[in-house]
């Protein structure tokens, strides 16, 4: 199982702040996480859609696209910050 | 003393600063940092953040300070729920032997909490609400830090 | 509001933190710095100043940063007579819309003030008392100012 | 007349903390003051050897050496300022 967290427009637009499920098959790195959740309906493909736009956290720090993702993982999407 | 806090309350800056200097004698600078909720176009916001992640950020971008300056201490502490024009959002207060280094931690801890603690805002508006876009110039200001 | 002043009493760096933005709704920024006295050798320092110039020569850093940045407004406060270990010295408060230009004016009024403000302090120590030199870096300081 | 203010250790060697006196017949700036005030006995003397180490106003505002003084001006000598 992973754990995922949206926060902010993507959170809105996914309709929910989070959810666990089972790492697909075939995906293990963030960017196939986002290609696969993209797949899951309208909602995830409007929130998903411009890649430019989102961060990625794996279990609490700042990751690239490319970063590995596995079982165990908290990883969470979200448009870049603007706290401060 | 290195303190991050993450909070729903408003925070005393005065106290904080004391805090920070109190019953010590090799304080001899505080610089601190004080942001609010501006107004104009906007009546009021709300902070959405990531438990857990922010803290933890506020922490590594507290520590890379006191990595970089010699430092007596730092307090940070960042707001989130909804904050009407006016009201505090964030305190950074550095104590040091000597000004540079206090102006220069505070500077750099509030250029990077921008960039790095998760939050994000939502302001609204005569129109209807909408989340803050990133700033380049945010961007840029956590960079200068890195030329050097 | 721009506001300087020479005073033998204490201050309280809270308060005049918030009459920077208190009832405003264009101030996102406030940065400030406390100076104290430091210990180590020294018991206490007595601060002598010249009374007229000191307020002027204040009054005039003052305007240059006012002229300088976008600033909301900005107070100083200084001290003088015998201060102990401990205490304060100074108070630099800037208001702002944005943070950069309320840290820099901080910075630039610490810089100018200790150049450009006829304080002077003397020390007292285990073996006696004795003038402080001034430090060829508080000249530098003031003058990075002066190459942009 | 002119109004002489001495502050720090220029005040505490002279031993006063400032005088009124006629502005002396051939003294038209500060260096010439200091010149006339350090023949005047040697706690001028001592206050006033090291003119690297002295600063001066014209009333109320940092003036150099070769600033011109008048009648009705307050001049003051002093150490380099150390406050902050």
């Amino acid at each position: 199982m992973i754990e995922l967290l949206y926060f902010a427009w993507v959170r809105e637009r996914i309709g929910r702040d989070g959810e666990r499920l089972a790492l697909p098959d075939g995906v293990g790195t963030a960017a196939q996480l986002l290609d696969w959740l993209e797949r899951r309906g309208p909602h995830y493909a409007a929130a998903l859609a411009e890649r430019d736009r989102l961060r990625i956290a794996v279990n609490q720090a700042f990751a690239p696209l490319d970063a590995p993702v596995k079982p165990g993982d908290e990883v969470a999407i979200f448009p870049p910050v603007t706290g401060g | 003393m290195i303190e991050v806090r993450v909070q729903r309350e408003d925070f005393d800056p005065g106290a904080e600063i004391e805090r920070l200097h109190a019953g010590r004698d090799d304080v001899g600078a505080v610089a601190s940092f004080v942001g609010l909720v501006r107004g104009g176009a906007i009546a009021a916001m709300t902070l959405e953040h990531y438990p857990g992640m922010t803290e933890r950020q506020l922490r590594r971008v507290a520590d890379a300070a006191a990595a970089r300056w010699p430092l007596e201490g730092l307090i940070v502490v960042h707001r989130f729920g909804r904050l009407a024009v006016g009201e505090r959002i964030v305190l950074v207060a550095v104590a040091a032997s000597h000004r540079a280094a206090a102006f220069e931690a505070c500077a750099f801890l509030m250029d990077w909490l921008k960039t790095q603690a998760p939050f994000w805002k939502r302001e609204e508006t005569r129109d209807g609400s909408r989340w803050v876009e990133a700033k380049a110039a945010d961007d840029a200001a956590a960079a200068r830090w890195l030329e050097e």
